[in-house]
Parts: structure tokens; C-alpha cells; sequence
């Protein structure tokens, strides 16, 4: 540890100062799982590094712009163009969906300025969209897929019915979970597309067909998200399928869904999550820290947020300056270890960031015991298996 | 010789849900005449124009106009083939000026409505004849009053000025004086007289003096069948045609 | 019955009526006649409620100025409006049903009087043929059982046989104590009718006879 | 199959009511009431923040509390817009929609919320040839009532007729003697209440969050231009043959992009041939 | 000599009401130059006084307002789908530049083209509507192509949206000159459509279709081709949105961005037609400034923006400063 090598001293920072940018949905379906929580989580993070080099920081002078993208790519254009510009925002965090987080990837390359992607779940990111100066941080539709599909036929559950809802992410999860489960040795009975955006939030039409296929699923996996999930749930459980022995997996799920849904609708599912805060002592030690900045409990989006603002400003520590290419170059296929990166390493060759991710399964209301506290978590599932290759399709 | 069928219907029925308006009627209407038709109301007369123009199709039977099958056409293609018809109630362009009426349906009769990357100063060309067929209903003074506040007598005379507008070979007059002072109803009369010269006219009127006035033959239909058809003093001498329309008082029918 | 004093009226700056008046006895046929435009569809409008003007209009006494359409008709006044007012959501037995007070003509009669309507009576008041429709207007009012009758051109569109049943209409119900304002242009049917005769000028109402040979000259007769 | 007609019908119950609202209030104001979808929504969370013990309460005091809001927006807002073309209440009831939709969204968010199923359905009604939660078959049996209830009431009773005379001619009605202005009002609260109803109902089996009203409205819309906006029983019968054909093709046909546009491709081919709807009234020629 | 006849002679001779002076008086002529001269002013300097992206913003809502515009106040037709036309133009003006690599003035005018060939079928059965249904048949319409886009990713890259699209001139400052006069050639020809036979026509048909009929214009071919010159207009606007933000995403088909070009234009004044670009300028600018005030709720502000004036100023700003009635 200790101070940095760099001895060329402070004046390198552009501006003098170091400026974060949070660009994300402020009042939308992603509100909750990052938006203005994940501005305390990397105020966090500057709080940490403050701490941890005191007078030897290089970066003395930290700001955090933030902006609300409302979920539009266009406005995410805008704001990140008008950050980088006006706001001389060195690095980008955050942004969730996936047309936003694409297109912020393409002014992050124009401008040559730096982009953590946090809560997007495209893998076109790490794919045909991948650039030098974008990062892609805590999970993707591989991850998540793969992690249930697998861990859950391998538990036992060898015959699904998949669910989705009929657009990119939906079609990309399902291709995703299938090759998943086919390779740990089960098998997809049907899958249905389901209308997407569902007006009339029923799924009742699958939930009606999944007892009657043949042969009879033990597993009904969903790959609906937000308010369509909860929507499906709700009407699983109206349905009685757990009874009729079909289980439920889900593809995507936040914290924040249980939450809401509270977690005896969604008691025994299974999904695959990139980081909990309960997990172990030194998750739950940011948590409480966490809690008595926002007083709530942060999800995996605010733990990586976190992160990736607390890499950067190492980075800038370790090479004394903020300059773009050299932070990428210092990043560039370094392992890094920290509250949210477990086994963490940042791959070179497309710049996703590698962790552990856990598998776990929603307790019923009986067993929660502390508010938030809605999971067990069954696995790690170890970062080299956690996410896919790097892709051919990126050329950084 | 016999002189040429400007219009021609046969055998022309409209049913509205079950309802027969018009039923089986056939019409001869020869060039060049002024032709009436009247009955109580009810007939079927109004319904027979809106499918003498395209407004309705007929349920059955088949119209011919100057020897050409027009049955189905669109009331604009009717129009363009040189029908122009006026309406029972009155039917205008609320925000437009009785000027500008005038000259929308000059150019309806002579083309231009597509040019839509010209000037409308285009219109103005039409200006000197709008303000003619204005003088001659009589709003020659109201060219540039809109539609909307004008009287209702007004308005009528607004709609002949439209029909004339178009030059038309046929002309439809759905009771031309309904609402008209009986200075107008004179006027009119005369008007008609003088326009007719050239085209054949079909009208529909009450006003048994107008009809008396004008009308070469007249055709009366009952119940959506033709009930007489003649000249005016045979119609007026028929029968059956003082007791389902004329009435035996002479007053009223003047 | 219906006494009007010093009405005005006027669309935006344009003045139609200017302090005119007139007043209709029970049981008398009043006609108010006037070139087109002059204002007496306007004149008719303010008696209803319908058209603000200033002016006292006053019905058996009752004053109604502040008085809304509807508290009017309730009190007795009757409207034929001159583009007969038919409904395209009502059919004709619907609209005869609509008034809340139906003390006039029993719908027997109604249908004696206007066959037309009872052959009809199922089907949309607004598909109507003109003529019929304005039986429709006729027939509505004298439902209602209202004690003066404002006719906007009711003969407007009638045949001949059906202009003599107006005519006998209006009789009979002079003979029920009705006073009727009548707005008309045959001065012919008029004569059959009236009893007094009005002449709505610039705004001004004069009374006039038929004798009147300016009268006649005005109108063109 | 049957299971699957049963479901749609269920699907279509919902698209019935708030169709049904969007009619009356159509066939009484001449007003397309954009903020039907929003109402609805409304419906739900009204339900939501009386707490799931108490649907049965929900179930009357909502659409009536509802119904009430309705007949204050109807005195203080829509009423000014009357005399004028009805695309401005169209217009203002739009901006409503956005309005009440970000209030919603201000206090609960824009995740969804749960709500049990309430006691007493929480079972499956056994119809032989296959059992269906006991409480989609209530939604039916409501829905069912209700439209018809409000069909008769409309078509069949006095207050149809003067509720419609009114709005189409409020100057000749009031002439004839019938006192306008105490019609209005409470029709639109009526209107209201019924996608009111339609939420309350939706939240104990659909997700109930802020947008839930905004994209069915759409759908709605598209309905009542087959059925016909002017005809209650039009509208009513193309939201339940819309939700058994949605039903269907989402049962037995691969692609979910058919039961999604499916509704549109009626729309489409009824304009064709019915411009006026399926049980529309005809335009009139002149 | 009776009462009556002092009263005909009075009415004799006075002349019938004139009617209203003709419109246009030379000093109003003068005001309408200058006020032109100081809009153009205006538009030049706008990216020094703005965010140059936000400019450019500007620039494609006026368009597609104006487009709006033509269709409301001038055919009395409100289309709430408009976005099918505006958002179709994108794609295809993203997919012309990214495939052929075209310029982008050409990119845009393909895009727009394509807007006005989807016009005809959708406007073929539209117009059998008009009114409230009209709306209501084009906001379902639009949200069909909506369905239909996501659905179709493999061409429009669904809800990624098509990322990338190449332009020439990067700089936002330089590509909003480069746009401008494409907007003034779209504002011209809405206000030489307005202005021209056909726009007396439309008129007419607003006012009454049966009678325009009866004179032989052929009412649903005149409604089409204004519902397609109008798509063209908003496909102008649309194709240059897509090469403002370099990108195309499904959110240019939803409903909410018709909703959006409905309120400037009725913010900006119905039937105005200069009322679009001076409501898309205020909404525009508002949202971005909301964007960044750290308030939420912009559907609670831009939504009651637009109650307030549908409700006291039915004009639209436009309307209210500058046209006497
Ligand atoms: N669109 C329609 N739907 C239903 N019935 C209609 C329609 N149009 C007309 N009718 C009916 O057809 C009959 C004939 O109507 P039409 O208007 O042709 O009569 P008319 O002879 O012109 O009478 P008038 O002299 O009173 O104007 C009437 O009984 C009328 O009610
Ligand atoms: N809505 C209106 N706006 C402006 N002016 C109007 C309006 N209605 C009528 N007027 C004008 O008011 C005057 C009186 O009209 P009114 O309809 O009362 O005449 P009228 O005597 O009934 O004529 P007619 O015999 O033609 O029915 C006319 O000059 C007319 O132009
Ligand atoms: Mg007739
Ligand atoms: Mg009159």
C-alpha cells in the first residue's frame, strides 16, 4: 500500500479537481435500485480514499455531478455528452438500460473519457459495443442466466418452461438460459414469448398452460422483469403452481423487487444476484455504513457503484494523474479485490469485470429476521464461471 | 327527335335498415328543362338527390348521367362531371367569407386544389366572376362577411351562388326558397330562370308558385314511389295528387 | 300573456335588437315578420333564455329576466327553433318523451295529427326528411302542453297539406288559450292564422296590418 | 381451450370496464376521457392504500371516492372546456394523465406494489373440465353484472334519454324544459367510478404501479373504435372478444407479436369495412 | 304614411353592415418582416446562448410540431400518433447512414420519404375518421409500429435501439447550421401549404367535408395527402433528431413523444403554425433544465404546464401574443 509511485506530483489532475459523474434513472422503474443512493455510494468511496491517504491524496478536490437519464437513451446522450463537456466529468458511473448504456458507451468513446457501466445488463457492452474507455462492472444477462439455469438443474430440477418477455433482453436471457441448462443436463419443454410491454399485465394464459405441458415442467423460469415480474409472481402464486409442483426460477431480480413485492410472494425462488449485502461481515460492515448514510440497505448496483468509483480514484492515486488512456492502461488486466469485487479482475481483452456472483433463493416472511434481510444465499458461483468469455465480436 | 336524357334513373331504391326511402323509382329528366320534384314530406326526395350525387349509394337500380353509368361514383366524381347540387339545410364553410366560397368552388370547377406549393393569391384570379355570382344572389354587398354570421336567408342564396359557381350541366336545387323572404322568393325565381339557360335543373320545391314558375315537367313522389309525373297543370289537376299533397286549400300552395 | 319591453341584443359589436317590444295575448296568433337577417330568430332567443339580452321579458306576469332556459320552458314558454332541433342520439318517440313536463297533447293525438311521425317513431329524430323533423319540433312543444308557443318559421319545408295542418294545429290551439308567437315569411299562411302582426326593422318592432301597403312593398309581396 | 376462452374473457372483463366508463362519459359529454387509463390506475392504489384486509371496502369506497373526484374535475375543469371541440378535453384530460400519473409516482415510486388476493377467493372454483382461481371468476361475474346493469340503465331508462339529449344538444334540452346542468356531473363521476372499479379489481392480481393505466388505455382505445364508441354494447362486446382472441393467440401461436398487434389489425380492418365501428352508428351522408 | 314605413325607409337606407377591413394592412406587413428577421436572428444565435446538442434538440421538435400543426389547425385533424411517422423516419434515416453511408442531408430526406410512404396506408384508413376518433385511431396505429419495431430488433436493434449512426460533422455547434436550413425548408413549405390553393381547400374540408364534396373536391384524397405532407414534415424532424443524437431508439415511436409534440404544439398556439418552434423551444429547454434540477416528477410540471393552457390559454403562446381575432 502506502502513497503512490508517482512522484511527479499533483498538478497532472485536468482541472484540479477529479469529477465523478452518476448518470442515472432518478425517478424511474430503476429508481430505487441505484439512482440517488448510488451519489451516497460513491460519496462513500471518496470518503474511503480521503481516509486512506489523507494529505498523500493526489486528488484533493472530488465532485460528483449527477444526472437523470429517465430511462431514455436520448436524454442519456445528451446528459453524458453535456457531463464530459461542461461538467469536465472524468469518469461516467452507473447508467441503467441498456439503450442508454450503449449510447453513453458511444460518447464515452468519442470523448475519450472514461465509463463505468454498473446496472446495465447488455453484453453488447462487452461485445460488438465494447470500446477502450467503457468498463462493464457487476453482472449481465450471461451472468444471471447461467447462474440459475445451471446451479438449478444441477439441483435437481431437470425439465423448464421458459418464460419472456418478447424483446431483445428477454430473447438474449432465454438463449442465454437455455444453452445453460442443456449443458448441466436439462432440458427446456416449451418457451413462451409473452407480449412486451405487457398492457394488460396478465400472464395467466402460461400460467394456465405450464401444468398441462407434457411432460409436466419442474420449473417455470421467468425472465420478465420490474413490474411484469411482480405481475407474474402475483399471478403464479394466485394460480397455485407451487402446488401443482412447478417451481419458480427468475432471470432477473433485485433487491428491490423483493422488497416490494414483500417476500412471501416470492418465497423459494431462486435467481442469480452480483452481490449481497448480508452476506458476509465485511458486506455487511459497508452496509451498515450504508444504512446510516440513505437509511436503507444498499443493493449489488450501489455496492458496485461503490467500487468503481473507489478503482478509479486508486488508479488516479497509483498514477498520479486522471489522464483517460493512462487509468485504462493501468486498469487493463489488473486483479483488484474489494468489498464488492470478490476474486475481482478486469479483463483486458473487452474490459468486463469479473467476480464472484451468488445464487440465492428468497426466504419466506417467517425466517426474514432483520428488514432487507430477504435471502439466503445457497452458492458463489467463482468468478471464472460466473461470466462468459471474452467475445470475439469486441475489438477494443 | 326527341331531345336528349340529361339525367337518368332506373329503377332506384334506397333501404335504411329496413326502412324504403326511395323504391324503384324511374326518372327521365331531358336536357335543358327545369324539372320539379315535389310530395309530401317524407318522399324521398332529399334521399333521391343525395343519390342522384354520389351522397348514398343506392340499394338497387342504376343512374345515368348524360348516357354514362355514374351508379356508385363519389359525390366529388359526380360533381366533376358537372352535377352540382345545393343542400336542404343549409350547409356551408363556417370560417370562410362568402367571397371565399365563391372562389373555392370556382377552382373546384376548373382545378387547382392540389397545388399546394403555389400561392393562394392563385385564388384571387377567380375574383371578378365570384363577385358577379354574388351580385346576382344578391350578397354582392357581403363578399367579405363569414359565413357563420350571415342569416339564414342569406346563407341560402350563399348556396346557390356555390351551385352556380361550378357551371354545372346539371343543377340540383333542394327547395332553393325554403327560409326566403318573399322578395327573395322573386328574385330567385328569377334567377333560376335566367341561370337555366343552357343546363338542365332539378328541383325540389314547396313553394308551388316557384314550381308553377319554372318547372316544365314535375315529377310527385309518395311514400318513395313516383305518384304522378306531368307538366304542372296536369300534376296540379291530379287527383291523387291534392289528396296526398296539394290539399284541397289553395292558400297555403299560393 | 308573454310581454316584452325594451329588449336589446347583440353579437359582439353588432347590434340586432335595439329596445324592441311586443306582447302576445292568451289565445291570440302574433306574427313577427322581417327580412332575413332583421333578428327575429335572435328576438325569439332572448325570450327563451338562450341569447343574452337586456330588456324585460315577462310571461303571465312573472318576470324571468334571470331566469334559466329550463326554469322557463317549466313555466309555460314553448320553443319551435328554426332549425327544428332534432337529436341524432333520440328517435322520434324518444324525443317526445324527453320533456320532462308532457301535460300537452296525449301521444295519441300527436300520432293522429302526424302519421308521418308514427311510421317513423323508431328510427334517429335527425334521419328524419326535413318536413318531418319540423312536425317533430311542432309536435314536441305542443306535448309539453306549453301556454305560448314561439314558432320559428314552422311551415318551413312543408308541403302544402302539411302547411294547412299547421295551420289548423295553430288554430286549435287558440282556441286551447295558447298564445303563439309566430316568426314567418308566407304572409299567406300567416293571414290564415294571425291576429296581429308585427314588423321587426333596425332593431325596432312595430305593429303593422296586413293592410299595411308599405308593408307589403317591404316584403316584397 | 374452454380454460383459455374462460381466461380471455376474464383478460377482456377488464378492458370491458374501463371501456365501458370511456363510453358513458363519451356518450354523455361527447369527451374521450384520456385519463381513463390513469383512473384506473388510481383504482389500484386507492385499493392499495386501504390495505389489502380491506378490499371488500375498497371494492365501494373507491370507485365512489373516485367517482367523487371525477364529478369535482368534471365541475371545475372539464366543464369550462364544454361549449368547445371536444379535442380539448381529449388534450386536458391528456395532461391529467401525466399529472396524476408522476403524483402517483412521487409517492409510492414506480416499483410495483403488492397486494394479496383477498380473503375468501383465495381458492379455485372447480368448473370440471378444469379448475380457475376462484378469484378471476369473481372479476367475471362483476364485470358482467356491471355492464349490463349500466347498459340497461342507459338504453332502456329514462335517465339514458336525458342524459343523452343533454349532450348532444344542451341548449335545445334545456328549452324543452330539462334542467341540463344537473346531469353532467354526475355522469362523468359515474364514468370514473367504473375505471375505478376496474382498478380496485385489477390490484389483487395484476401489479399495480404507476404506468399500469397508460398502456391499456391504448388498447381501450383502440376497442372502442371496433366496437363502436357511440354504442355501450359495442364497446362491451369488442373488449371481450378482444380479451378471448388475445387469450388464444398467446395460448397457441409462437409469437407474442400477433396477440399484440392483433388488436390493432381489427382496428384496421374494421375501419375498412365499418368505419364507424362494428355497432357504431352511421355517419349521416349530407 | 304608417309607423312602418319611416321604420323601412330608416332600414332602406342604411347600407347593410359592411363587412370586416381586409386583412393585412401595410403596418402589419412591416411587423410580420421583422418579426421573421428577428426569428432567424434568433435561430443563429441560439447554440451560443445553448448547449449546442440541446439547440439541435430544438430544432427537430419545431419541425415536427409544425408538422402536427398543419394537420390540427389546418384539417382540424389531431394526429396522436405522429410518432409512428417521426420515429420511422429515424430508423430509416440511421439505417440509410449506417448500411449506404450517406450524407446526412440525404440520409434525413430518405428517412423522411419513408415516413410519408408509411403515411399512406395508415393515413388511407385514418382519415375515414376524423375528431376524437381520428386521435384515437392514429395513437393506435402508432403504437402498433411501436410493437412492431421492438419486436423486429435484428433491423432496429429493439430496445438497444440502432447505436452508432456515422455523421460527417461531430461537433454538435457545426451540425446544428448544418441543420438549419433543412428546418427552414421544412417551415417554408408548411407555411407556403397553409398559404396555397390546397390550404384554402383543407379548410374548407375542416369546416364542412359533405359540402366540399358536393363541389367536387375529393375529401379523403385531400386529408391523405396533408396526412402525408404532414409525416414528411415530422419525418424531416425525426431523421434529424436521429443524426442529432447519432442514434435511434424505440422510445421515438411511443406514445409519449406524440404526446410531447401534442403539447408544444398546443403550448406553442393550435393553427399557428410558428407557435411550434416557440413551444418546442420552451419545452425542450424546460425538460433539460428539470433534468438536471434534481426535481423527478417532469411529467408533473410539463403535464400541468400543458392543463393550465388548455384550460386559459387555449391560444398557445403564439396565438396569444400575436394573433388578433
Ligand atoms: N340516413 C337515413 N337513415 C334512416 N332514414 C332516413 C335517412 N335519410 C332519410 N331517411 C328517411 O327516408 C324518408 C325520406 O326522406 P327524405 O329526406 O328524402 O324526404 P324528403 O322527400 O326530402 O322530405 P322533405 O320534403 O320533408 O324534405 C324519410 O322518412 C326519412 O325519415
Ligand atoms: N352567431 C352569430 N354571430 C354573429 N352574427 C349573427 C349570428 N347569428 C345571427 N347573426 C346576425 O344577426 C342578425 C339577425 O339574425 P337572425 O338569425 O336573428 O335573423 P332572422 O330575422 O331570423 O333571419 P332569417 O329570416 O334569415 O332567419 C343577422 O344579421 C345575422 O347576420
Ligand atoms: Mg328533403
Ligand atoms: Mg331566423
Amino acid at each position: 500500500g502506502g502513497g503512490g509511485p508517482s512522484t511527479s506530483g499533483g498538478g497532472k489532475l485536468s482541472d484540479d479537481k477529479v469529477v465523478f459523474g452518476v448518470l442515472n434513472d432518478q425517478s424511474g422503474v430503476y429508481a430505487q435500485l441505484s439512482g440517488k443512493n448510488s451519489i451516497k455510494a460513491v460519496e462513500l468511496a471518496i470518503a474511503d480514499y480521503k481516509a486512506k491517504y489523507g494529505d498523500k491524496a493526489v486528488a484533493k478536490n472530488i465532485v460528483v455531478e449527477a444526472a437523470d437519464h429517465q430511462n431514455k437513451p436520448d436524454v442519456a446522450n445528451a446528459k453524458a455528452a453535456e457531463l464530459y463537456d461542461r461538467k469536465a466529468v472524468d469518469a461516467i458511473l452507473d447508467v441503467p438500460t441498456s439503450s442508454a448504456a450503449l449510447k453513453v458507451a458511444d460518447v464515452a468513446k468519442e470523448k475519450k473519457k472514461l465509463y463505468f457501466n454498473i446496472t446495465a445488463a447488455t453484453m453488447d457492452l462487452t461485445g460488438k459495443s465494447c470500446n477502450k474507455y467503457t468498463f462493464h462492472y457487476a453482472y449481465d444477462t450471461y451472468m444471471l442466466a447461467n447462474g440459475t439455469g445451471k446451479t438449478v438443474t444441477d439441483q435437481g430440477a431437470k425439465s423448464w418452461y421458459l418464460v419472456y418477455p418478447d424483446y431483445l433482453f428477454g430473447q438474449d436471457m432465454t438463449a442465454s438460459f437455455e444453452a445453460a441448462v442443456t449443458k448441466a443436463g436439462g432440458k427446456v419443454v416449451a418457451k413462451d414469448p409473452a407480449p412486451f410491454p405487457n398492457a394488460s399485465g396478465d400472464f395467466s394464459t402460461y400460467l394456465l398452460k405450464a401444468p398441462n405441458l407434457n411432460p409436466k415442467p419442474d420449473v417455470l423460469g421467468t425472465m420478465q422483469a420490474g413490474a411484469e415480474l411482480v405481475a407474474l409472481v402475483k399471478q403464479y402464486n394466485e394460480f397455485k403452481l407451487r402446488e401443482k409442483g412447478v417451481g419458480l426460477a427468475v432471470g432477473l431480480m433485485f433487491l428491490t423487487d423483493i422488497h416490494s413485492l414483500t417476500p412471501d410472494a416470492l418465497a423459494g425462488t431462486t435467481y442469480t444476484d452480483a452481490w449481497y449485502w448480508n452476506y458476509d461481515l465485511r458486506n455487511r460492515e459497508f452496509a451498515d455504513r450504508f444504512f446510516q448514510a440513505t437509511g436503507t440497505r444498499p443493493t449489488f448496483a450501489h455496492a458496485a457503484n461503490y467500487s468503481a468509483a473507489l478503482q478509479y480514484l486508486e488508479a488516479v492515486q497509483a498514477n498520479g494523474t486522471d489522464d483517460a488512456d493512462t487509468i485504462v492502461k493501468y486498469l487493463e488486466g489488473r486483479t483488484v479485490e474489494d468489498v464488492f469485487l470478490r476474486s475481482g479482475k478486469i479483463r483486458a481483452e473487452d474490459h468486463r469485470v469479473v467476480h464472484d456472483a451468488y445464487l440465492a433463493k428468497v426466504r419466506s416472511s417467517k425466517e426474514v429476521k432483520e428488514p432487507w434481510d430477504y435471502v439466503d444465499v445457497l452458492k458463489t458461483i467463482p468468478a471464472a464461471d460466473a461470466f462468459r468469455a471474452p467475445s470475439a465480436d469486441c475489438k477494443l | 327527335m326527341t331531345t336528349p336524357l340529361a339525367l337518368v334513373a332506373r329503377g332506384l331504391s334506397r333501404d335504411f335498415r329496413g326502412f324504403r326511402a326511395v323504391d324503384a323509382v324511374d326518372l327521365e329528366v331531358a336536357a335543358g328543362t327545369v324539372h320539379a320534384l315535389v310530395g309530401p314530406n317524407g318522399a324521398g326526395k332529399t334521399t333521391l338527390f343525395n343519390l342522384l350525387t354520389g351522397f348514398l349509394a343506392p340499394t338497387s337500380g342504376r343512374i345515368e348521367l348524360a348516357g354514362r353509368d355514374v351508379t356508385g361514383l363519389p359525390p366529388e366524381a359526380v360533381a366533376r362531371l358537372g352535377v352540382a347540387r345545393s343542400f336542404q339545410i343549409t350547409s356551408l364553410f363556417g370560417q370562410l367569407t362568402s367571397g371565399e366560397h365563391v372562389e373555392l368552388a370556382l377552382q373546384a370547377a376548373q382545378g387547382g386544389g392540389w397545388r399546394f406549393w403555389r400561392s393562394d393569391k392563385l385564388l384571387h384570379r377567380h375574383r371578378p366572376r365570384a363577385r358577379e355570382l354574388l351580385a346576382m344572389v344578391g350578397l354582392g354587398e357581403l363578399e367579405q362577411s363569414k359565413a357563420d354570421s350571415l342569416s339564414y336567408g342569406r346563407k341560402r342564396a350563399l348556396e346557390l351562388a356555390l351551385a352556380l359557381a361550378l357551371d354545372p350541366q346539371v343543377l340540383l336545387l333542394d327547395e332553393p326558397t325554403a327560409g326566403m323572404g318573399m322578395e327573395d322568393v322573386e328574385r330567385t325565381i328569377e334567377l333560376i330562370g335566367r341561370v337555366r339557360e343552357g343546363r338542365t335543373v332539378v328541383m325540389v320545391e314547396h313553394n308551388m308558385s316557384v314550381v308553377g314558375a319554372l318547372a316544365d315537367r314535375v315529377t310527385v313522389l309518395q311514400a318513395g314511389r313516383v305518384l304522378a309525373e306531368g307538366s304542372y297543370e296536369q300534376v296540379r289537376a291530379d287527383e291523387a295528387v291534392i289528396t296526398a299533397y296539394l290539399g284541397s286549400g289553395s292558400h297555403a300552395a299560393h | 300573456m308573454l310581454h316584452i319591453e325594451e329588449l336589446s341584443a347583440s353579437y359582439g359589436e353588432a347590434k340586432v335588437l335595439t329596445s324592441a317590444g311586443l306582447s302576445v295575448a292568451q289565445g291570440e296568433v302574433a306574427t313577427l315578420c322581417g327580412r332575413n337577417g332583421a333578428g327575429k330568430t335572435t328576438l325569439l332567443r332572448c325570450v327563451m333564455g338562450l341569447h343574452p339580452g337586456s330588456g324585460k321579458v315577462s310571461l303571465n306576469g312573472t318576470d324571468l329576466r334571470g331566469r334559466k332556459p329550463f326554469e322557463r320552458a317549466r313555466l309555460g314558454l314553448g320553443w319551435v327553433p328554426d332549425d327544428r332541433g332534432a337529436y341524432a342520439t333520440l328517435t322520434v318517440a324518444e324525443s317526445l318523451a324527453l320533456p320532462p313536463m308532457r301535460s300537452g297533447w296525449s301521444l295519441e293525438q300527436i300520432y293522429e295529427a302526424f302519421p308521418n311521425l308514427y311510421a317513423r317513431r323508431g328510427s334517429m329524430s335527425t334521419k328524419l326528411s326535413g318536413g318531418e323533423q319540423q312536425m317533430l319540433a311542432l309536435a314536441r312543444a305542443l306535448r309539453m302542453g306549453s301556454r305560448v308557443l314561439l314558432c320559428d318559421e314552422p311551415t318551413e319545408g312543408l308541403s302544402p297539406l302539411l302547411v294547412q295542418r299547421v295551420g289548423e294545429i295553430l288554430r286549435q290551439a287558440k282556441q286551447q288559450g295558447i298564445a303563439v308567437l309566430l316568426v314567418e315569411q308566407n304572409l299567406h299562411f300567416a293571414a290564415e292564422v294571425a291576429d296581429s302582426y308585427y314588423l321587426l326593422a333596425s332593431g325596432r318592432v312595430q305593429q303593422t296590418s296586413p293592410a299595411d301597403k308599405d308593408l307589403l312593398t317591404y316584403l316584397g309581396v | 381451450m374452454l380454460q383459455h376462452v374462460f381466461n380471455g374473457l376474464v383478460g377482456g372483463s377488464f378492458l370491458a370496464l374501463v371501456a365501458l366508463g370511456l363510453a358513458v362519459i363519451f356518450g354523455m359529454l361527447r369527451v374521450v376521457n384520456f385519463a381513463h387509463g390513469a383512473i384506473y390506475m388510481l383504482g389500484a392504489f386507492g385499493a392499495l392504500a386501504l390495505t389489502g384486509e380491506a378490499f371488500w371496502a375498497a371494492l365501494v369506497v373507491v370507485p365512489v371516492g373516485l367517482g367523487l373526484l371525477g364529478m369535482v374535475l368534471e365541475r371545475t375543469v372539464v366543464n369550462r372546456l364544454a361549449r368547445l371541440d371536444p379535442l380539448y378535453n381529449f388534450l386536458l384530460t391528456f395532461g391529467l394523465t401525466l399529472v396524476l400519473q408522476d403524483l402517483v409516482k412521487w409517492r409510492y415510486g414506480v416499483q410495483s406494489s403488492p397486494y394479496p388476493t383477498p380473503a375468501g377467493l383465495g381458492g379455485s372454483v372447480d368448473f370440471g373440465l378444469f379448475d380457475f382461481p376462484a378469484y378471476r371468476v369473481f372479476v367475471l361475474v362483476v364485470a358482467a353484472i356491471v355492464c349490463f346493469g349500466v347498459w340497461f340503465l342507459l338504453s332502456r331508462t329514462r335517465l339514458g334519454l336525458i342524459v343523452r339529449a343533454c349532450t348532444e344538444r344542451p341548449e335545445l334540452s334545456a328549452a324543452l324544459g330539462v334542467n341540463v346542468g344537473r346531469w353532467v356531473t354526475p355522469v362523468f363521476g359515474f364514468g370514473v367510478a367504473l375505471a375505478g372499479l376496474a382498478g380496485v379489481l385489477a390490484a389483487p392480481m395484476r401489479a399495480v404501479h404507476p404506468l399500469m393505466g397508460a398502456d391499456l388505455i391504448i388498447v381501450v382505445f383502440a376497442v372502442v373504435v371496433i366496437g363502436g364508441l357511440g354504442s355501450i354494447f359495442g364497446s362491451v362486446a369488442a373488449a371481450f372478444a378482444i380479451g378471448v382472441l388475445q387469450a388464444l393467440s398467446e395460448a397457441y401461436l409462437d409469437s407474442a407479436l400477433v396477440s399484440q398487434i392483433l388488436v390493432y389489425v381489427v382496428m384496421a380492418a374494421v375501419l375498412l369495412w365499418r368505419p364507424s365501428g362494428l355497432f357504431g352508428r352511421e355517419e349521416s351522408p349530407a | 304614411m304608417t309607423e312602418s314605413s319611416a321604420l323601412v325607409a330608416q332600414e332602406m337606407a342604411e347600407a347593410e353592415r359592411p363587412g370586416p377591413e381586409p386583412r393585412g394592412s401595410a403596418l402589419r406587413r412591416n411587423a410580420r418582416w421583422l418579426l421573421l428577421a428577428a426569428a432567424v436572428v434568433f435561430a443563429l444565435w441560439l447554440p451560443f446562448g445553448l448547449y449546442p446538442a440541446v439547440a439541435v434538440e430544438i430544432l427537430c421538435w419545431a419541425l415536427f410540431a409544425v408538422a402536427i400543426d398543419l394537420l390540427l389547425g389546418y384539417v382540424g385533424l389531431m394526429s396522436f400518433g405522429h410518432a409512428a411517422f417521426w420515429g420511422t423516419s429515424a430508423y430509416a434515416t440511421g439505417l440509410v447512414a449506417i448500411h449506404w453511408g450517406l450524407p446526412f442531408p440525404l440520409a434525413v430526406l430518405c428517412g423522411a420519404l419513408t415516413a410519408t410512404v408509411l403515411a399512406v396506408p395508415i393515413g388511407y384508413l385514418a382519415v375515414k375518421r376524423t375528431g376524437i376518433y381520428f386521435a384515437m385511431v392514429t395513437l393506435a396505429f402508432a403504437q402498433m409500429i411501436y410493437v412492431v419495431a421492438n419486436k423486429w430488433s435484428s433491423l432496429t436493434g429493439g430496445e438497444n435501439g440502432l447505436q452508432s449512426v456515422p455523421r460527417a460533422i461531430t461537433d454538435n455547434f457545426y451540425f446544428y447550421y448544418a441543420a438549419l436550413p433543412i428546418v427552414f425548408g421544412g417551415l417554408f413549405l408548411a407555411w407556403r401549404i397553409v398559404h396555397s390553393p390546397f390550404g384554402r381547400v383543407l379548410v374548407a374540408i375542416r369546416d364542412n367535408p359533405s359540402r366540399a364534396r358536393a363541389l367536387g373536391y375529393a375529401v379523403h384524397r385531400y386529408k391523405l395527402m396533408a396526412f402525408m405532407l404532414s409525416a414528411f414534415l415530422a419525418g424531416l424532424g425525426g431523421g434529424l433528431f436521429a443524426m442529432g443524437h447519432r442514434f435511434v431508439s424505440l422510445e421515438t415511436l411511443h406514445w409519449t413523444t406524440s404526446g410531447k409534440a401534442v403539447i408544444i404544439v398546443v403550448l406553442g398556439g393550435i393553427g399557428t403554425l410558428w407557435g411550434g418552434p416557440l413551444g418546442a423551444a420552451a419545452i425542450v429547454r424546460l425538460e433539460d433544465w428539470l433534468s438536471f434540477s434534481g426535481f423527478e416528477q417532469i411529467g408533473l410540471v410539463t403535464g400541468g404546464i400543458f392543463v393550465l393552457t388548455v384550460l386559459l390559454f387555449r391560444r398557445g403562446v403564439w396565438g396569444t401574443l400575436f394573433k388578433r381575432r
